[in-house]
């Protein structure tokens, strides 16, 4: 089983990005399960989302406390909260900023930063990462394909909105791909 | 539509003689006819017409609870609606599952505009439980939650305006009716339950146990209370009153000395202020409806 | 059909293929999707049903009371608070035997206010007369709606039905699941059709008072189709078996339980955590096994002792604690069902307003139950108290 | 008698339940002052006074209760209260 964490702030939507994750993981032909960190935040403050992706059905219900991916949307959030925590050796965290990294991931962990909201901005016109981050999730990780992702975004978001999140996706997946 | 000559609330009920509520009971049931199905609420009502298995009620007949009528009908209403079915719904509540109890039912059902005629049978107290004071209760009345003692001239709060409430939350037909007047009475239920929407009719039903007067009296104190102005009859169109019943008006003082929960205010000693107050709310409605009829001067 | 949703969306679904008449609901996290969707099928004529949005959930289940005594097949959904405000029809609704199904997203009850996951709201309901199911995962979240209907309406039953599941952790969760078709539901489910209802050319009364003559056998005749309800449940449970491929004839059902030294004793979704450590303890030589229970309303009683008879200690989670009692529902009512045998049960409370519970949480419950310590809560945090 | 599921009845058992047993005093018709007015029937909170071919109306003792209403409201006064005999 493979696990999956989002740290982002209420309104980012870190929920919908994880159900998409699990919608296209699904589709790709492994069980997959999402579910949000159940709080009251309000728009801004932290919250979290969790996937899990296994070859076999999914019981465990407890929340991901040592997860094989994190992904952040939104960089300010490394200090308030300890994004990094439990995170596996040989896992991947995938940082939205477009900034240089002040701070260190533990050891055995490979960083991939990526510009998402700049890429949002030109792709969707709305710094709405979400969508973009899923692009680097996939080719960072493997876990989902892009056709995959592709279907999933085309599914929830209405035409042209679909089109323009699977823009964003796409450069951010390319940009990920060329960086790796 | 209405059966006059049905009997729908049959005999072998166990109300007491000369109960008011339960020639409602018989009234509104002929005029809503068998076409309809009643829902009450938990009350005196509901106690002595349906004791398993002698149910009183000839129509089909529910109840839930206390609080809840007019979301019970609220939910026949839509069943019957899926069901293409036609039956007219109708609650029978006494005032304290209408004033009290029921009232944040009552205040969806109505908001929410089903289809359904309310009424209320008021006999100004919790007459089930003995007696006791609701929103309904008039001025002064003695009950046991609100005795004349010492310090107490009973209650101290006037009747809620329950019609002005309904009529607020846009209720198309209001309607307030006597057990005296049975003719107006059925009319006025048959109005309402032709009256697309929630309709409501709440009719004066004395209480000859709760007011302390001999059951044979039970319509006089009705025509009494209509009378002297303390209970007026009258229609509410779209939120507009549009008839009233005129009346030569008496003194207050005739009807409540017919009632052992107004006695207080005669003995020991004639409370003559507090009889003022009663009698300026009889003037207030008076003056509300345009009720007075006035008499020509008597010649010399 | 396979796919993945929310749980929410998926239990709504179901509801929608059983065609309810009525539906009457207020909203109340983390209930809320579910009520959602429903407006929204009915809005797009998905759904064939009036939708009454009600003032509160006490007139929620009244509106359900007045549909069903009408002939309506009728839903509705709650949680926590709004249960405990519906309350009075609940316990009336099944007094009326009126077979209404009602989803419980389950929650915690305030004071202190928790919108989190635990089962005190259904199981402070256990004496209603209500059927009770519990679901493991979304699909059964799904289909034991189907099941519960079936079994509900039941002329040899007729008594209301919670479908109960735990509250954001399936309700808000995506996972995929085995959706049925209309056709195949309607295949099961035929139309509710009652043979007493509120109707003009037949009027019959409904919901008359009893006297000391008769208020007890009316109590007993609703025990009695509590229990007649077991042998409706294994029926219909088998036929959607059949049908589907999904058996929910059990009441109870075991997981590696065979040869187990230590049972657990669950419902609902802990049981998916629970199985995945008892492959861990497994793979470490421990025999340990899990007793799931399915079906909490009629309590199966026989059942579990059946299941439990070989085993040297048993170990209650309960997720909901009767305060000042010896713990949890589950845990008093399986130590009953266990009455006369050598066995030591033990009862755990935890998971309670939203606490997590782990796969290292059952292993040290386990351990816990093999030293014999129990009856207790589990995982406080001392610096607290 | 099997109890009806969910304390539901139909409707005619009321009349298992005769309260004219409850009556002190009892109404006396006379059709000599009869108008066929009728309003004793309408006044009526049992129900049990109906109107014979000749439209003259008579109570049905066995539900009577004596309650007097009609005595009181008869605008002819054709009905009197007697004491019961028992």
């Amino acid at each position: 089983m493979r696990e999956l964490r989002i740290h982002g702030r209420g309104g980012q939507g870190s929920v919908t990005a994880a159900e998409l994750i699990a919608v296209a993981a699904f589709e790709g032909g492994v069980f997959s399960q999402a579910f949000p960190a159940f709080g009251v935040e309000r728009r801004g403050a932290p919250v979290q989302a969790f996937v899990r992706f296994d070859d076999k059905k999914i019981r465990l219900r407890s929340q991901v406390y040592e997860p094989d991916y994190i992904i952040v949307q939104d960089s300010t959030l490394i200090k308030d909260v300890n994004v990094f925590q439990g995170v596996k050796t040989g896992g991947i965290v995938i940082v939205n900023t477009e900034k240089k990294p002040d701070y260190q991931v533990p050891e055995g962990v490979k960083l991939i930063t990526i510009d998402a909201t700049t890429i949002a901005l030109k792709a969707i016109g709305l710094p709405i990462t979400n969508t973009t981050l899923m692009g680097a999730f996939a080719a960072a990780t493997g876990e989902i394909q892009f056709s995959t992702l592709e279907n999933a975004l085309k599914h929830r978001f209405p035409g042209e909105l679909a089109t323009k999140n699977i823009a964003a996706a796409k450069i951010a997946f390319d940009t990920v791909k060329g960086g790796a | 539509m209405a059966c006059k000559t049905c009997e729908l609330f049959d005999s072998g009920h166990r109300a007491c003689g000369g109960c008011g509520a339960a020639l409602a009971a018989r009234l509104v049931t002929q005029a809503a006819g068998p076409e309809s199905i009643f829902v009450s609420s938990t009350g005196c009502m509901e106690v002595f017409s349906t004791p398993y298995p002698e149910t009183a009620w000839k129509v089909p007949w529910i109840h839930s609870l206390f609080e809840n009528a007019a979301a019970v009908a609220s939910g026949i209403e839509a069943a019957l609606k899926k069901q293409g079915r036609k039956e007219k719904i109708v609650i029978m509540a006494g005032d304290g599952a209408t004033f009290d109890i029921g009232m944040i039912s009552i205040s969806g059902a109505f908001e929410r505009g089903h289809d359904f005629t309310y009424i209320c049978y008021d006999n100004e107290a919790y007459m089930n439980t003995g007696i006791q004071r609701s929103g309904a209760t008039p001025y002064d009345a003695s009950t046991t939650t609100s005795p004349a003692g010492k310090c107490s001239f009973g209650n101290n709060r006037p009747k809620k305006d329950m019609p002005a409430i309904l009529a607020a939350h846009g209720a198309p037909y209001v309607a307030t009716a006597s057990i005296a007047y049975p003719a107006d009475l059925m009319q006025k239920v048959e109005k309402a339950i032709n009256t697309p929407g929630p309709c409501y009719v709440q009719i004066h039903a004395p209480c000859c146990t709760g007011w302390g007067f001999e059951g044979e009296q039970t319509i006089a104190i009705a025509k009494l209370a209509i009378e002297t102005g303390l209970w007026v009859n009258y229609e509410m169109v779209d939120g507009k009153v549009t008839k009233a019943k005129k009346v030569v008006r008496k003194p207050v003082t005739e009807y409540l000395k017919t009632q052992k929960r107004f006695r207080h205010l005669f003995k020991p000693k004639a409370q003559d202020a507090e009889i003022a107050v009663i009698q300026a709310i009889a003037d207030r409605n008076a003056e509300k409806f345009a009720i007075d009829i006035k008499l020509p001067p008597k010649k010399e | 059909m396979m796919e993945i949703t929310e749980g929410s969306h998926a239990v709504a679904e179901a509801v929608r293929l059983c065609r309810p008449q009525v539906v009457s609901a207020y909203p109340i996290t983390p209930q809320t999707h579910i009520v959602e969707a429903l407006a929204d099928f009915v809005a797009n004529c998905q759904l064939d049903a009036e939708y009454i949005t009600v003032e509160n959930e006490l007139s929620a289940l009244s509106a359900c009371v007045g549909a069903s005594a009408a002939g309506s097949r009728t839903y509705s959904a709650t949680t926590s608070q709004g249960l405990l405000l519906m309350t009075e029809v609940v316990f009336n609704a099944a007094g009326m035997r009126l077979p209404i199904v009602m989803s419980i997203a389950n929650r915690a009850i305030g004071a202190p206010l928790s919108i989190w996951n635990d089962m005190q709201d259904s199981i402070s309901m256990r004496d209603s007369g209500w059927l009770q199911f519990y679901a493991e995962d979304n699909q059964e979240a799904t289909d034991l709606h189907f099941l519960a209907y079936k079994v509900a309406e039941d002329t040899t039953v007729q008594l209301p039905a919670f479908v109960c599941f735990d509250g954001f952790i399936l309700s808000h969760t995506y996972e995929p699941i085995d959706m049925i078709s209309q056709e195949q539901v309607d295949q099961y489910l035929p139309k509710y059709n009652p043979a007493e209802k509120l109707d003009a050319k037949d009027p019959i009364s409904f919901g008359m008072y009893a006297t000391p003559d008769y208020y007890t056998e009316f109590r007993y005749e609703m025990d009695m189709a509590q229990k007649r309800a077991k042998e409706v449940i294994a029926k219909y449970g088998k036929e959607f078996g059949t049908m589907f491929g999904r058996d929910y004839s059990a009441l109870v059902e075991g997981y590696q339980l065979e040869d187990a030294e230590t049972a657990i004793v669950a419902m609902g979704s802990i049981c998916g955590t629970v199985k995945d450590a008892i492959d861990e303890m497994r793979a470490e030589g421990k025999k340990v096994g899990l007793l799931k229970i399915r079906v909490f309303r009629p309590f199966p009683s026989e059942e579990i002792a059946l299941a439990l008879a070989k085993v040297k200690r048993v170990a209650v989670l309960d997720k909901n604690i009767s305060l000042g009692a010896k713990g949890g529902a589950t845990a008093i009512e399986v130590r009953d069902a266990m009455y006369g045998s050598a066995t030591t049960v033990k009862g755990y409370v935890l998971g309670l307003g939203g606490r997590d519970i782990r796969k290292k949480d059952i292993k040290e419950i386990v351990s816990l139950c093999e030293k014999g310590v129990g009856d207790q809560f589990y995982g406080l945090r001392q610096e607290l108290i | 008698m099997a109890l009806a599921v969910g304390c539901r009845a139909r409707p005619g058992k009321a009349r298992d339940n005769k309260t004219g047993s409850w009556r002190v005093f009892k109404p006396i018709f006379d059709h000599e002052k009869c108008s066929k007015c009728g309003m004793c029937r309408t006044l009526c909170p049992e129900g049990c006074i109906y109107e014979d071919a000749e439209g003259f109306f008579d109570p049905d003792y066995t539900y009577c209760k004596g309650c007097g209403i009609c005595a009181t409201e008869c605008p002819k006064d054709a009905i009197t209260m007697k004491q019961e005999e028992k």
